[in-house]
């Protein structure tokens, strides 16, 4: 058990030692994208707890947070993929249009 | 189905128009001449009820019902006995005569025609075998039947107002033939049916068991066909005779119980037969959404599923050529779609209107108002509506709830994330 | 009162010294049914053993069966026969000891070995499943005349083991026990078999993951291959409709691969879709293999001979097709 | 791709070239491709086919009558009288809508076209568009050679014509379209790795799920690529891209489509998309993590990981498991479930069982219906591993997934046909190819010395002129496939991975007699296969079912439109709103064409009502009399061919009305139906349950008198071949009112309750003694004389 603590800690400490050197663009995006998915959680438990009774809702609720997660993170993949600048305007040109498209339809569906 | 009912509605009403406007023409069959001054009080009754009678012989060769395809006259009386129908009439004729809509009054005796029973069979009423006679060895007439019994005085009246408005104090001198009409039949019924001693036998002659006995054993019938025609069948022609309308009803045991109801009966039956007496008209059938897509919407092509709506029809009952509103609480109406979802009863305001408030199911379909008012002597009234029941358009369902805040709130603030999100990657060097 | 009993007892006296013939040939009748797993297999003389006499202390259940029908999938004799050796089981296992064992036999006939049986009980439509009661004289080469509500009905086949006990209960009287199937899962289970099932699938997902010889794609194309082979050559169509692998040409009395018209059978089938496999891995060939050929003859020799084969195949399936469908395509254009 | 050695200058021109010369040969396939489908208008007439086209083309009337929100919530009042059906949450609005908007586009052209115009020609120009998708999609996968080999293909491939005639105005007829499309987007995606793509794939997905119900198909097909790549360790941030939004977006989609709905989260068809979803998420942060930490962690973090994450999956397999054991039907829809289970259907549920195609195929269809392609796809699913790339894994999977389905289900073979013929394209551009490069190496050979620029330019001239010979769609293929095989070759064995497996490594071409022997089998093989399609298009795939054609022995062409016939005489001698009851079958077209509410049609969403009215057709008359009123049917009608020897009328269908029926009316039993001998006939052995059936005696009421039909015995069936059983009889509660011309489909009234009481059961009845005989009137009414 003991052992068990130790080497999470330390796999914690390396990784935030790495994590650490990671651009801030990514950790905004990160950022993001964890806040996304907590929300979906969140409205997860939300509705186990009071019923699923909006249940259009709850999708559109929930999947507009689980794909901007899911958006998000594929928008960090390409953009960790080459930090190269120039591309990464473009990039969000695309992040951009999903996520309109995203909204468009959760909110078509929420009601 | 529903056209359908309107049209007969406004056919009745132009009857009882007619009826106060122009004579209606009825053609009276006599078995033999010698009927007409016996039954003049009996006729006289008719025309002064303001019917143009055409009085001819029952065997008359030029006899004509239709000619080409309309019917010559409105109403048919056959006062008949042993000879047939002559000229063109058979009883063909005069079934279809009744099919389409006119009204028949039929009186026969004892030694009635097989083709007037197999009439009286067609329109649903069995007149007993020829030579046959009602008898009764306790409820005789003492003055006319003392000798064979065979003239009784019944009193078994239907109990229905539509047919005797008032009730008769006096029985009926009845001299003739049984009738019967069949047990599930849902158009006829009878007006006079047998005390309980009386039966239905050849007189003079023995008989340990009638088929014909009591109170199945019918004097006079009624028929309402279901398009409302009606048509009376009496086993007697003797009742309707001058010398019944005068005669004096003397029981058994000679105790006098005044003047037999004979006039009052037979003028009654033959009013109920005419459509002078429990005719009911229906009009102004009419629904409309109180709350729900359409409010106020009269008729409207389709409901929306939980509507309140309001469904209203006028009663009439018209007598003696006037009508006056219905007043009754058994009218109900069924709102079905396959099976009645809605049966409510209808209430009235003394004008008439019958009306009821619900809220249609929650069910989607294509449902039908039905209204089937049967009620023993009144006219039936059939009508049905069809109205769709739709369900909730994409936009009718309740918007902005508030369990879903939640939700609205996630989305909005991933709107907000992005945007802040997006101007920031796109403005920060780094 | 006291004749009767000495009646009695004579009679006792007479069916016990008859008894004891009997119960020999019970004990050699069970024998034998022991050997046929609960069945006896009839032909002349097990019949002559088992059947034929002015009466018997026990009744005989006798189901037909043949073997060129087997392949028929309305007439389902094989399960038939198996559910009849279910309920012989059934039959021995509750009755094991008791003196009911003896008094119900079950017996099974065969058209090709007991023809003739076939002639005297005037058997003209399977299924069929009869009992022979007791009382019923039986003699040697004579007709076997078994009355109509000994024979079960035909109405609600196939009947199912139960049915088949059902009715040697109410025939015989005799108890048969409930008939063990073989096991199957009760729907309640359901989810928690499929659950265990999913687990092992995950399991040993995770366990080929790392296998080696997961990485060979020649493992994967022959699997693709296979499947492909199996539905062109409408293997559903043969599980579906129950569909014999060999077809059987009453007329001509031989085995058929090939059947005219509509449907098909299983070998037709199967040898179709090995040649639709054929062209397509001969063009294959071509293009993988041939060139890897050094030797310009060799390379030339194997290139028309993969050709011909193609076109061989090809040829063969049009011709089938057209045999098959009866289209004959013509220019429709020019 | 520019290649090294070359100058960039002839590179571009030799693009150029094969630019134009590829755009002129895809544009030859369209042509080809809507044209083939033109048989049925000329042979017959631009109509309707069919069944459930009818229902497309009312609604689609509707449309253009009320706009697109009304349609969205039409709730139907004419069908399945007196359910009503919910068309807008009942039906996959992207077929109509599609023509919708056609059409109002050129409203606004003011081109003035009838609907029905429109509906007719959807098909052959979606078929086009199928023909482009598909080019786009193998270029994706392998190269413009497959490309166009594979849309010359499907151009003609008879399983997608059966479907896409001109006037069969089904689903289908887009939704391959869409599938493939998908399909491609999602090889684009997949490729490429850009969320634009990825959102081109959403509003993709978005069409093919408002088209058909066979959206089901990619939403399983794409979890099982994707689950392949992971298993074989080609997790990418490309496949991510391409998966990971498709799932969400993709279920918001399905979602927003009424008729699917909640189904899109709850139905087990839609389970498998998340479960790989959470795998891939798994996958990828293993990933992540062992580029963040030292491999000592990260050996130690991945076991975590994996413990955490097969627990997590444990958790995640019990509740799916638990909740579609709850559902009776393990939470699949029944059609999905005959796919798993191919017993399925033919046990539980007859209805689907019914269906012609729904019936599994044999071999011969296989042929009939793909024809060269199934002989190629072998090869092409070889040839997709040399070299295995994403996008070839993925044409492999699909071509392997739909191959299974077809193998069930007779309509799947439409899903089968794009794979089979992108398979089979694929082959045949590399075999043509590689027969052609050799060509070019075997004359290079000859002329001795020659570098890159005759090696690039030969081919395709050698090629083309052959082409000119060559069916145009076919020769074009191959010659843009050579061109490309050249420019490989040209390239001197450059990148492993592009499309050519064998110029990688050395390879020997082979000499230059094989190469043309090879070529001029190639050409044959795919002429035959013009020819047959061709063939089966004109012949086979081009009859309307509502207008029938026989050949007289005059060779002459024999026309039966009785069928349109009986439509219009409802729609002219009936009520309005009567109701009008047929087997569910005509469901569709008495609605559209007489225009006239029906008890049930061909959307068979309500078994018990079916069963209703197959009961009332298995009963005798006085019953079904009874049922018909409940349902305030005022008009029956039955399709009947024994006149003319139709052979797919009632009488034959019958069984299947009992069957319905019975599952849900035990009192139907289908011995009852069949003759002493088990069969079903209807001849002296008939069944009496049959003799007496309402069916019965509609279809053969009179049938005996009409006539000796061509020499015939008296009350000769001709379908069935025999003397019916009963052969005079009268209707008690139903009166003939109209019976088309050559006696296909007849009319009955349903009689009302009569006027009077007339002869009731009365035990004080007198008999009556001889009767008067009825008189001899003349038309005015006055007797005789």
């Amino acid at each position: 058990m003991a052992q068990h603590l130790d080497t999470l800690k330390e796999i914690a400490s390396s990784f935030s030692a790495a994590y650490v050197k990671t651009p801030t663009k990514l950790k905004i995006l990160d950022a993001f994208s964890v806040c996304a998915l907590a929300t979906a959680v969140l409205q997860f438990v939300y509705a186990k707890l009071v019923g699923t009774f909006p249940f259009n809702a709850f999708l559109a609720g929930f999947f507009c947070c689980v794909g901007t997660f899911v958006l998000t993170l594929s928008l960090r993949m390409k953009v960790a993929e080459h930090g190269g600048k120039p591309t990464a305007a473009k990039e969000f040109g695309g992040y951009a249009l999903a996520m309109l498209t995203l909204f468009i339809a959760a909110v078509n569906y929420i009601g | 189905m529903a056209r359908l009912a309107a049209a007969l509605a406004a056919a009745m009403l132009l009857a009882g128009v007619a009826l106060a406007a122009e004579q209606q023409k009825v053609l009276v069959l006599l078995d033999s001449p010698s009927l007409e001054s016996s039954h003049s009080a009996f006729l006289a009754g008719l025309r002064s009820r303001g019917y143009a009678l055409e009085v001819r012989p029952i065997d008359d060769k030029s006899l004509q019902l239709k000619s080409w395809d309309e019917w010559l006259y409105d109403k048919l009386v056959i006062l008949g006995s042993s000879k047939a129908l002559g000229g063109a009439i058979d009883a063909a004729q005069v079934v279809q005569f009744v099919d389409e809509g006119r009204d028949v009054l039929l009186a026969v005796d004892s030694d009635v025609s097989e083709e007037l029973r197999s009439l009286a069979q067609d329109l649903g009423v069995d007149i007993d075998s020829r030579g046959n006679a009602v008898i009764d060895h306790f409820g005789y007439d003492s003055h006319v039947g003392a000798q064979d019994h065979a003239a009784v005085l019944a009193d078994n009246f239907v109990k229905s107002a539509a047919v005797l408005p008032k009730a008769l104090s006096t029985p009926v001198l009845f001299r003739g033939i049984g009738l019967s009409v069949a047990a599930e039949s849902e158009t006829a019924f009878l007006a006079l049916a047998g005390s309980p001693t009386a039966y239905c036998g050849k007189p003079g002659a023995a008989m340990t068991d009638a088929k014909l006995a009591g109170p199945e054993l019918g004097l006079v019938a009624l028929v309402q066909m279901r398009n409302n025609a009606r048509v009376a069948v009496a086993g007697s022609l003797h009742m309707f005779s001058d010398a019944a309308f005068q005669a004096e009803a003397t029981a058994r045991n000679d105790r006098v119980l005044g003047r037999a109801s004979n006039e009052a009966f037979c003028t009654a039956i033959s009013k109920w037969a005419f459509q002078e007496q429990g005719v009911l008209r229906a009009s102004q059938l009419s629904h409309r959404v109180l709350a729900g897509a359409h409010p106020g919407a009269v008729k409207p092509e389709r409901y929306r599923v939980n509507d309140d709506v309001e469904f209203s029809v006028v009663i009439q009952e018209c007598a003696d050529g006037g009508c006056k509103p219905y007043t009754a609480e058994d009218v109900q109406v069924e709102l079905v779609m396959l099976d009645p979802y809605i049966r409510t009863s209808l209430k009235h305001d003394g004008q008439g209107r019958f009306a009821t408030q619900v809220k249609v199911p929650d069910v989607y379909g294509v449902f039908k108002w039905v209204l089937e008012y049967r009620r023993l002597g009144y006219s039936f009234i059939e009508l049905t509506e069809t109205v769709p029941i739709r369900p909730f358009k994409h936009n009718e369902y309740e918007r902005f709830i508030v369990q879903a805040y939640p939700y609205y709130a996630s989305c909005a603030s991933m709107m907000a994330g992005f945007l802040a999100v997006g101007a920031f990657f796109l403005y920060t060097k780094a | 009162m006291r004749v009767c009993l000495a009646a009695l007892l004579l009679l006792a006296a007479i069916g016990g010294c008859a008894a004891e013939a009997d119960d020999k040939r019970i004990a050699r009748l069970q024998a034998l049914a022991r050997r046929g797993g609960g069945l006896i297999e009839l032909d002349a003389g097990t019949f002559q053993e088992l059947l034929v006499g002015k009466s018997r202390p026990y009744s005989v259940f006798i189901v037909a069966d043949a073997k060129d029908l087997r392949s028929d999938p309305k007439l389902r004799l094989v399960p038939l026969v198996s559910d009849f050796k279910l309920v012989a089981k059934a039959f021995a296992a509750t009755n094991a000891g008791k003196p009911a064992a003896g008094q119900a036999f079950f017996a099974r006939m065969e058209f090709s070995r007991a023809q003739n049986l076939f002639g005297r009980m005037s058997i003209k439509a399977l299924p069929y499943l009869a009992r022979i009661p007791p009382g019923l004289a039986i003699t040697e080469g004579g007709a076997v005349s078994v009355p109509a509500e000994e024979v079960l009905s035909t109405g609600g086949y196939p009947w199912g083991p139960e049915r088949i006990a059902e009715f040697v209960g109410e025939r015989t009287g005799l108890a048969v026990g409930e008939v063990k199937h073989a096991p199957l899962i009760s729907p309640r289970l359901m989810p928690l078999v499929s659950l265990a099932v999913l687990a092992c699938i995950v399991f040993v997902g995770y366990k080929l993951y790392y296998a080696p010889f997961m990485r060979h794609q020649a493992l994967y194309a022959v699997g693709a291959l296979c499947v492909y082979w199996f539905s062109v050559s409408g293997g559903m169509f043969n599980i579906i409709r129950g569909v014999p692998l060999v077809g059987f040409d009453h007329r001509k009395r031989q085995a058929m691969l090939f059947m005219p018209g509509q449907g098909q059978l299983g070998a037709e089938g199967f040898i179709m879709g090995s040649l639709y496999t054929t062209v397509g891995l001969s063009v294959a060939a071509l293009i993988t293999l041939v060139p890897k050929i050094k030797d310009s003859g060799a390379q030339r020799v194997a290139a028309y001979a993969i050709l011909l084969v193609a076109f061989m195949a090809y040829r063969m399936v049009t011709s089938n097709h057209v045999w098959k469908t009866g289209m004959s395509p013509h220019w429709y254009l020019f | 791709m520019a290649g090294p050695a070359e100058t960039a200058g002839q590179t571009a021109q030799h693009k150029a070239y094969g630019n134009v010369l590829t755009g002129f040969a895809l544009l030859c396939i369209c042509v080809l491709a809507s044209s083939v489908r033109l048989f049925s208008v000329i042979k017959y007439e631009s109509v309707i086919h069919e069944f459930d086209p009818y229902f497309n083309y009312r609604v689609t009337r509707f449309l253009s009558e009320k706009g697109f929100y009304e349609t969205w919530d039409f709730f139907d009042s004419f069908t399945w009288y007196p359910l009503g059906r919910v068309v807008g949450g009942t039906m996959y609005p992207g077929l109509i809508f599609t023509a919708g908007t056609i059409w109002n586009v050129l409203q606004k052209l003011n081109i003035p076209i009838h609907v029905q115009e429109v509906c007719v020609f959807t098909a052959p120009l979606f078929s086009a568009f199928c023909a482009i998708a598909t080019y786009l999609f193998m270029k994706e996968v392998r190269g413009q050679g497959a490309g166009l080999a594979s849309a010359a293909i499907i151009a003609v491939v008879p399983s997608y014509i059966s479907r896409s005639v001109a006037g069969s105005y089904d689903l289908e007829a887009v939704a391959i379209f869409a599938l493939v499309f998908v399909f491609y987007l999602y090889v684009k995606t997949l490729n490429t790795g850009s969320l634009a793509w990825a959102t081109a794939l959403f509003f993709g997905y978005l069409y093919m799920v408002a088209s058909w119900g066979g959206y089901s198909f990619i939403a399983n097909l794409l979890p099982i690529h994707c689950l392949a790549c992971i298993v074989f360790g080609r997790v990418s941030s490309r496949l991510y891209i391409a998966y990971a939004p498709w799932v969400i977006l993709g279920a918001l989609a399905a979602a927003n489509i009424p008729v699917i709905g909640f189904n899109a989260v709850l139905m087990s068809e839609h389970m498998a998309s998340f479960f790989v979803f959470g795998l891939l998420h798994a996958a990828l942060a293993i990933e992540y993590i062992r580029d963040m930490l030292p491999p000592r962690a990260y050996s130690a973090a991945k076991k975590l990981v994996l413990t955490f994450g097969t627990t997590a999956l444990a958790v995640v397999l019990a509740l799916v498991v638990s909740y579609v054991a709850a559902s009776p039907t393990f939470g699949w829809t029944g059609r999905s479930l005959s796919l798993l289970d191919p017993t399925y259907a033919s046990k539980y549920i007859p209805i689907i069982a019914s269906v012609s195609e729904h019936q599994p195929p044999s071999w011969s269809s296989y042929f009939t219906d793909l024809h060269i392609a199934s002989l190629l796809a072998p090869a092409g699913l070889l040839l997709c591993f040399r070299p295995l790339t994403d996008a070839s894994m993925f044409l492999l999977l699909y071509g392997v997934t739909a191959v299974y389905f077809s193998g069930v289900m007779v309509r799947l073979m439409l899903v089968l046909a794009p794979a089979a013929c992108c398979l089979a394209g694929l082959a045949l551009s590399e075999v043509t190819s590689y027969l052609s490069a050799s060509l070019v190496a075997a004359q290079r050979a000859q002329a001795g010395a020659g570098d890159a620029e005759k090696k690039a330019k030969a081919p395709s001239e050698t090629d083309g002129s052959a082409a000119g010979k060559k069916d145009k769609a076919a020769g074009s293929s191959a010659a843009a496939a050579a061109k490309q095989a050249a420019k490989k070759a040209a390239k001197k064995g450059g990148s492993g991975g592009g499309p050519l497996g064998w110029v990688s490594g050395p390879w020997k071409p082979v000499p230059k007699d094989v190469a043309i022997v090879g070529l001029v089998l190639v050409f044959l093989g795919l002429s035959m296969f013009y020819r047959h399609s061709v063939y089966v298009a004109g012949e086979m795939y081009s009859a309307p079912s509502i207008v029938l054609q026989s050949r007289r022995a005059d060779g002459g062409v024999k026309v039966f439109d009785d069928f349109r016939e009986a439509y219009a005489w409802l729609s002219h001698n009936t009520d309005p709103d009567a109701k009008v009851a047929s087997w569910w079958d005509y469901g569709y077209q008495t609605t559209a064409m007489a225009n006239r509410t029906v008890i049930v049609d061909n959307n068979t969403w309500n078994n018990t009502h079916i069963a209703t009215v197959g009961r009332a057709m298995a009963s005798p008359e006085r019953k079904a009399w009874q049922i018909f009123r409940s349902l305030d049917v005022e008009y029956v009608f039955v399709v009947f061919g024994g006149f003319i020897g139709y052979p797919s009328d009632d009488i034959n269908k019958f069984l299947w009305m009992v069957r319905i029926g019975g599952g849900v009316f035990p009192e139907i039993k289908e011995p009852h139906y069949l003759g002493a001998d088990g069969n079903y006939r209807v001849d002296e052995q008939a069944g009496k349950a049959l003799v007496d059936s309402l069916m019965y005696k509609l279809s053969y009421y009179r049938f005996a008198d009409c006539g000796p039909m061509f020499g015939a015995q008296r009350g000769f069936d001709r379908v069935r071949n025999a003397v019916i059983a009963k052969q005079d009889f009268e209707l008690k509660y139903f009166e003939e009112v109209f019976t088309s011309e050559h006696w296909m489909m007849r009319i009955y009234r349903v009689l009302d309750k009569p006027n009077r009481d007339a002869r009731l059961r009365n035990p004080r009845r007198a008999k009556l003694g001889r009767r008067a005989p009825s008189k001899r009137r003349q038309p005015s009414g006055a007797p005789s004389k």
